[in-house]
């Protein structure tokens, strides 16, 4: 495994430690540590006013429901017993209705109903507003990916392996803040939940749509070998094609001091290879590979400089501008066995990232004469998830 | 099967035509209790039907709605590139012939053969006058010009990115209340054909002649809100 | 048991065992609607048909001719209530409904009910989705982005209509571009050369503009109509208002003013910073935004003129 | 309900006719004669079987699903794909695997919805018994029924080859834009969206029908009050199908332009709106949930008043509920889209949503207070009805988290959501389906099913139903999306409960199955009037003759009337009235 070229130091906890810190864990979950029967329903209790609400008003529901289930259901049974046929044996007469019976048990769910939509548009307003002055973080989401920018600029490029999938992205937020998001889809709608904040908004191509949260206090229950921290997950909850479920994140929440460390170290490395491998991991992998194996997209390795042959157009040799093409516009030339599934990066990607992309692409090909045996040439294709996992 | 036995008396032969279509030699189906309510009962599953259809248009009308009051600029500028002139000329005639299927159903009423199929004609030829200026006025030049819908829209002169949109709604619009108006004169000329050979409408046998004609004011019924919203509205 | 589907059950004329009381005979229930009061239908319905085509022309004509700008909504509400008129008419007496039984005015009624509530919430979200956070109500390219507009579509021929990959441009825009790039290149060959060259582009620029304008008056709808052209969005980002001649383009807008020019598009587009995500003066917080815009390469681009600070 | 003898009508009596079942005319004869028929009650029973196999169809699918989710798909140490099912053998990636479960689940959605649950009731128990319990010939409009029938079988045969030709992935709703760009290069979304198109037709003309029969053949002496409440709620339905079905029809219409011709509407890559394509979808497809479950909560009415021998408690609130439901269905739709809309259409919404509880709370009262001081026979019907009002409450009642809004924005697009219309639809509209099939058996085949088989189908189906959805509703809570091939770790346990389920429902349909397949064969011969039913299908012979009734029916008690009517042939011994000493209180 490549060392990062910016080695953490000592002073930086593991958990927030700049790429690529993405030790392989096969089976690992996130906490159960919700109490109670909340606990069995959210597996954490809210932690923030927003979510705490949504619990409380749920609850309310449950509550409610239970009272009048077990009631009706009891009755149900319960006649059921006594009343059962007997032969030979007629039901007694018994009223057709009984008005003022039907107009209470008309009027007084009905009001109840009154009581739950304003506590429910009370909690709506509460997550749809975001506080002032709230960290202001833009999301754009693309099949099959989140792209998260930070304030200044930066993208996460910190990946792990974890209950069962590769590449997820971890964006660290900083605790007890207030963040806001807005959020924009390229391609199809898809929508941003973030279970622990038990909300989701749809993102929309072409349009704007947003939401604001406060991320947790963390507390000694967070604690962890690599340092204190707490993940939670963010999924794709509009359905949006193949890899559907495979559109997830992490939102880690972390102590303010590790925030700006974590940030600092998501910055540009120098090194355009290593630039293009983090931005093959953050906005590639997930249809690329970089290992041979085909996956929506032909494989990265060794496509530089080889002759591609497409669907509707004449061969070509893939160069700087065939690549550069081919990531703003995918659709006008399509590799045979391949279908036009990838969305144009056009306004979405900058131009300085398709130079790292390229480079990264030179560094994988065989096309292309190598530099040197060692260092950047050899060990940044094996530096993939599962060349990391064979090593660990 | 159940309702519709052949009960076949013997028909008061006195001056009636042997068809069976012929309006005095029809009958009513087994399962309803008289011809007036066999008759009551087509006429509300047609109304039913009506419903239907202006449900099916409340859709195209929705989509006009909706993106005229969120781009009202580019509902403006393409309703300028409409003459009125066709259109007005439209509705005149739709208009028209919508009296002359009136005044079939009341030829039929009456017993008026004669009128009634002079009536369906006027209609039949209406209907024609309607799609003809509609294509040869309207749609080609329009067509030729550039101005279709979606990414079919070729005309670089748009005063409005969504410009393409008000193309798409104004042929869907139009389009399918073209398609109501060739399945109308579909309905009519049957009934016309089936006038004029077995004379099968008369006072107390004319379902069929009511039923065409009430879909045929619907599709006058909806252009006469068509026509305000595409081509005077901007 | 034959089982013939068509109607055959005779009513006997002396006895119909169906009706022995004799209450279902004749149709004495069916109205007929006499011939003059149809003409006299028809005749109004015509008078009406008039009159909405001569208040329309009456606005277009009040505008060219005044100046006086009328609001829309009341040409919408006098049109909507002619034509509710109009089809009021055709209702209730060519249709028959005013002589039919109640059942049937009552259907339709309930069928109109249910096309109110369809337009009615279907436009409250849509025209209110910017009520609390004008940010949701943003569009980020006037037109659309252009994604999706590349698949093809292999069962289909597009022989007439290639669907283009418009490089994530509104499908207008695309077209416009195209026929700039066409007009350069016609200027390009006029004089000989196979490649246009800056001052072609600006020929072609400025014969694309002529025609844009002629268009405009051979079609004799505008050339005093302001308020039209205040909602002209391509007009408005590259030239001012016709001069008096009404063809020539003489001066351009600058991009900043767009926004503030038109009403409409500065509502919807400028929407961004008040509200949910600060208060109005932190522009700095959306400054990355229009790199997201699949079209902020090109100068044109409504939604980067609009985001784009006017100190920019 | 005696019928009045009409001496003087002769040609309107049928003494020496058969069952509508008898064949007449040889084998080829046979299948001709069901082919064009127009007989209402052959083609309520051609319903039926289609339906039901379509219930298949969208069952396997159903169960395939569930296999795939088993076990959450992991990428182990070495790189190995596991967990798994659908990847073809040599499949490298994760890819294919979502590709056949995005797949498989689309079509169990869509074949459900289209084809199978919305036609289930009115067309196949609907059009047997509506005319029947209203004393008439048939429906009004035979032939076009028969026709609503064809285009039934055509819109399938279209979904049923867009599925052969490899299936499509848009989900049932087909979202724009994913659904105007997926598979761009294939007919079959095409093929899907026009099969949907298709079968709202039929929808529509079935509807129709109905109401028109309603208004116009009920037999001399039924009011509005007189008619059984199944009738009461097929009239709401029908009203709804009529109302709601052209506007996805108009949608459908729209989609199809969009991916042929790209005309934008729905298009944000052309300046359209996929909201608005939102907003079209839902404002048939809620009313459309109420055309799925108001039948079963027709069938319901029936089944607790026959078999527990009492009248139905409220006759009244029960029928304008039914209207009522069918009124609110219309503005209601927008609580689907409370992550897609604004804030004041999402607060209008999710207040106009909560009127819904009001009159399905009253139903679900009326119901069980039906039961008080009844006879009650605990047999399948009777097991399907109290399973019903079990599950449907739950149902029900979880909609309120959904209805708030505030919860809504967490639960929306969860498996709470896929357990809660599960719990409705299956739990309600499939469980009182089953129960009717059960309830009038005896009267379309004439034939009796194994009672004790009968109920353990039930009990198998109680119990593997609510261990595969009740868990979906923590899975939903606990942060599990829906329609996701694969899922994290920490939803395992669940899941493999559920699929678990899965196989009970599985085995419950089968031994249903084999016993309908017997009853056919060797069932004992059924009585005219098993059940001791007042409604006027039981009047008439075990099949119903051709004509339905030997005599012109004239109604002269109401449907319910169980103190104060002996069932038509049914002996007083089996039957006995309460002592009338005391005048029953009537509506």
């Amino acid at each position: 495994m490549t060392m990062p070229p910016a080695a953490p130091t000592s002073t930086v906890p593991e958990a927030v430690a700049a790429f690529p810190a993405d030790a392989v864990a096969p089976v690992r979950t996130l906490p159960f540590d919700g109490e109670g029967l909340q606990g069995l329903f959210f597996r954490t209790n809210g932690t923030t006013d927003a979510a705490v609400w949504t619990d409380g008003l749920f609850m309310l529901t449950f509550w409610f429901s239970m009272f009048f289930f077990v009631l009706l259901m009891g009755l149900m049974v319960y006649w059921c017993i006594i009343y059962r046929r007997r032969p030979g044996v007629p039901a007694p007469v018994s009223p057709a209705h009984n008005s003022k019976l039907e107009i209470f048990w008309t009027v007084v769910p009905s009001s109840s109903m009154l009581v739950f939509f304003f506590l429910g548009f009370w909690g709506y307003m509460d997550k749809v507003v975001p506080a002032g002055g709230a960290l202001e973080l833009s999301i754009t989401g693309q099949t099959w990916d989140w792209t998260v920018e930070y304030p200044d600029g930066t993208q996460s490029a910190q990946m792990t392996t974890l209950g069962g999938r590769d590449n997820v992205k971890i964006h660290a937020l900083p605790e007890n803040t207030d963040i806001a998001l807005r959020m924009v889809s390229t391609d199809v709608i898809h929508s941003f939940w973030i279970p622990d904040y038990r909300m989701k908004t749809d993102v929309f191509p072409n349009r704007y749509t947003g939401y604001g949260f406060t991320t947790p206090k963390l507390g000694p229950e967070d604690d962890h070998p690599e340092g204190r921290y707490r993940d939670q997950w963010v999924f794709c909850a509009e359905y949006c094609g193949d890899l559907h479920s495979e559109m997830a994140a992490i939102i880690r929440v972390v102590p303010q001091a590790d925030y700006e460390i974590w940030l600092e170290n998501q910055g540009s490395s120098g090194d355009p290879v290593i630039d293009g491998q983090r931005v093959f991991q953050s906005r590639c992998a997930t249809c690329h590979s970089v290992d041979g194996s085909n996956n929506i997209g032909p494989s990265w390795k060794d496509l530089y400089g080889s002759e591609r042959s497409f669907n509707k157009a004449p061969p070509q040799i893939a160069d700087d501008n065939y690549i550069r093409e081919s990531i703003l516009n995918p659709g006008i030339k399509i590799v045979q066995g391949y279908q036009n599934q990838m969305t144009p990066f056009q306004g979405v990607i900058k131009d300085e990232e398709i130079s790292n992309i390229i480079a990264y692409m030179k560094s994988i090909s065989v096309h292309v004469e190598q530099p040197a045996e060692g260092e950047a040439g050899e060990d940044a294709p094996g530096e993939t998830e599962t060349g990391a996992g064979e090593e660990g | 099967m159940a309702t519709i036995d052949a009960n076949k008396p013997d028909l008061p032969a006195a001056g009636a035509k042997s068809h069976p279509l012929y309006w005095k030699n029809r009958g009513f189906a087994h399962h309803f209790r008289n011809a007036d309510e066999q008759f009551d009962a087509c006429k509300l599953g047609m109304w039913l039907f009506l419903t239907t259809e202006v449900l099916l248009f409340a859709g195209i009308f929705c989509a006009y709605a909706i993106f005229r009051m969120l781009y009202p600029d580019a509902w403006a500028a393409g309703s300028h590139h409409l003459d009125w002139r066709f259109g007005g000329l439209n509705t005149i005639v739709l208009l028209f012939s919508s009296w002359t299927v009136a005044s079939g159903v009341r030829a039929a009423q009456m017993g008026n053969n004669a009128a009634l199929i002079r009536n369906l004609v006027i209609t039949l030829i209406c209907a024609g006058l309607f799609v003809f200026i509609k294509l040869y006025f309207e749609y080609i030049p329009k067509l030729s010009a550039g101005k279709a819908p979606g990414t079919f829209f070729s005309y670089p002169y748009a005063h409005d990115p969504h410009e393409p949109l008000w193309w798409s709604v104004y042929y869907i619009g139009t389009g399918i209340h073209a398609l109501h108006v060739l399945i109308g004169a579909g309905l009519l000329s049957w009934v016309l054909v089936r006038a004029i050979r077995y004379e099968a409408y008369g006072p107390t046998e004319y379902t069929m002649v009511e039923t065409s004609a009430l879909y045929w004011h619907l599709v006058d019924l909806v252009w006469i809100f068509l026509f305000p919203l595409l081509y005077l509205i901007h | 048991m034959e089982h013939s589907i068509d109607d055959v059950h005779i009513p006997n004329p002396e006895f119909d065992p169906t009706d022995p009381h004799g209450l279902g005979h004749g149709h004495h229930g069916h109205h007929i609607i006499t011939a003059r009061t149809l003409m006299t239908v028809l005749l109004i319905l015509l008078f009406f048909t008039v009159l909405t085509v001569a208040l329309s022309r009456a606005e277009v004509w009040i505008q060219n001719t005044f100046d006086v700008v009328l609001p829309q909504w009341l040409n919408i509400i006098i049109a909507m209530s002619i034509a509710t008129v109009k089809a009021v008419l055709v209702g209730a007496y060519f249709m028959g409904l005013r002589f039919d039984k109640a059942l049937n005015s009552i259907i339709m009624l309930i069928c109109i009910a249910a096309v109110i509530c369809f337009l009615f919430f279907t436009s409250i979200d849509l025209g209110n989705r910017g009520a609390v956070s004008p940010l949701r109500a943003t569009v980020l390219s006037p037109g659309g982005t252009g994604y999706g507009l590349d698949r093809t579509y292999d069962g289909i021929s597009t022989a007439a209509s290639p669907r283009p990959s418009t490089s994530g441009l509104p499908i207008a825009e695309f077209r416009r571009k195209e026929r700039l790039a066409e007009l350069a290149m016609e200027e390009a060959h006029e004089h000989g050369r196979t490649e246009p060259t800056e001052a072609d582009v600006a020929a072609g620029e400025a014969e694309f503009w002529r025609i844009y304008y002629q268009d405009y008056v051979d079609k004799g709808k505008h050339p005093h109509r302001h308020e039209h052209d205040e909602h002209n969005y391509f007009a408005k980002l590259h030239f001012a208002h016709h001069d008096a001649d009404g063809i020539e383009p003489v001066s351009r807008i600058s991009l900043e003013n767009v926004a503030e020019s038109s009403p409409n598009y500065s509502k919807r587009l400028t929407g961004l910073t008040p509200g949910l995500f600060g208060d109005g003066s932190d522009h700095d917080a959306h400054g990355d935004t229009h790199n997201k815009s699949p079209n902020d390469n090109h100068d044109a681009a409504p939604a980067d003129t609009a985001e784009t600070d006017p100190d920019h | 309900m005696s019928t009045a003898d009409r001496t003087h009508e002769p040609d309107h009596d049928h003494h020496d006719e058969g069952s509508y079942l008898t064949p007449k005319y040889g084998a080829m004869g046979t299948v001709w004669d069901w082919m064009t028929t127009v007989d209402h009650k052959k083609i309520g029973v051609m319903y039926l079987f289609a339906v039901l196999f379509m219930f298949f169809l969208g069952g396997v699918a159903a169960l395939a699903v569930r296999l795939e989710l088993l076990e959450p798909v992991r990428v182990a140490a070495d790189g190995a794909i596991t967990g798994q099912l659908f990847a073809p053998a040599g499949a490298e990636s994760i890819n294919t695997g979502n590709q056949i479960y995005n797949r498989l689940f689309t079509l169990h959605g869509a074949i459900m919805v289209f084809m199978f649950i919305v036609p289930s009731v009115p067309a196949s128990l609907g059009n047997f018994f509506l005319p029947l319990m209203l004393g008439a010939k048939d429906v009004a409009f035979p032939r076009l029924n028969l026709f609503s029938w064809y285009i039934y079988v055509s819109g399938s045969i279209f979904g049923i080859l867009s599925i052969v030709l490899g299936g499509v992935d848009t989900g049932w709703t087909f979202y724009t834009p994913y659904s105007t760009t997926t598979d761009a290069d294939h007919w079959r979304v095409l093929l899907m969206v026009l099969a949907a198109f298709v079968l709202g037709f039929s929808s529509i003309l079935t509807g129709l029908n109905f109401i028109v029969t309603t208004h116009k053949l009920r037999a001399p002496g039924m009011g509005w009050f007189d008619m059984p409440l199944f009738i009461w709620a097929i009239y709401a339905t029908s009203i709804i199908q009529v109302l709601a079905t052209p506007v996805i029809g108009i949608t459908l219409l729209l989609l199809i332009f969009e991916r042929l011709f790209k005309v934008g509407i729905f298009d944000p890559g052309l300046g359209g709106d996929p909201v608005l394509y939102q907003h079209f979808f839902w404002f048939y497809s809620h009313p459309v949930v109420y055309v799925m479950i108001l039948p079963g909560m027709g069938i319901i009415s029936e089944l607790l008043s026959v078999h527990s021998r009492k009248q139905i408690f409220g006759y009244r609130a029960i029928a304008f509920s039914s209207l009522g439901i069918a009124a609110v269905s219309f503005i209601v739709w927008g609580h689907h889209m409370f992550t897609a809309m604004g804030e004041l259409a999402s607060a209008i919404f999710s207040a106009l949503t909560f009127l819904v509880a009001i009159p399905t709370a009253i139903k679900v009262f009326n119901w069980i207070t039906t039961l008080y001081k009844g006879s009650i026979a605990i047999n399948t019907p009777m097991l399907y009805a109290l399973s019903f009002l079990f599950l449907f409450s739950i149902g029900g009642l979880t909609g309120l988290p959904l209805g708030a809004l505030a919860t809504d924005l967490h639960l929306h697009d969860s498996y709470f959501v896929v357990a809660h219309f599960h719990y409705v639809m299956m739990g309600g509209t499939v469980i009182a389906f089953i129960g009717g099939i059960h309830h009038w058996w005896p009267k379309m085949f004439g034939r009796m099913y194994n009672e004790k088989a009968g109920m353990l189908g039930c009990v198998l189906v109680f119990i593997g139903f609510n261990l595969t959805f009740m868990t979906q509703f923590f899975l939903g809570t606990q942060g599990m999306p829906r329609r996701y091939a694969s899922y994290v770790d920490e939803f395992q346990f669940l899941h493999t409960l559920s699929t678990y389920g899965s196989w009970l429902i599985l085995a419950g349909f089968l031994v249903h199955l084999f016993n309908f397949i017997h009853s056919l064969v060797a069932g004992p011969k059924a009585p005219p009037n098993p059940w001791g039913g007042l409604t006027l299908e039981w009047e008439t012979e075990s099949p119903p003759i051709e004509h339905n009734f030997h005599h012109e029916v004239l109604v002269q008690h109401g449907p319910y009337d169980f103190d104060t009517v002996v069932p038509p042939h049914c002996d007083e011994r089996d039957f006995p009235l309460p002592p009338q000493d005391q005048p029953p209180a009537s509506h």
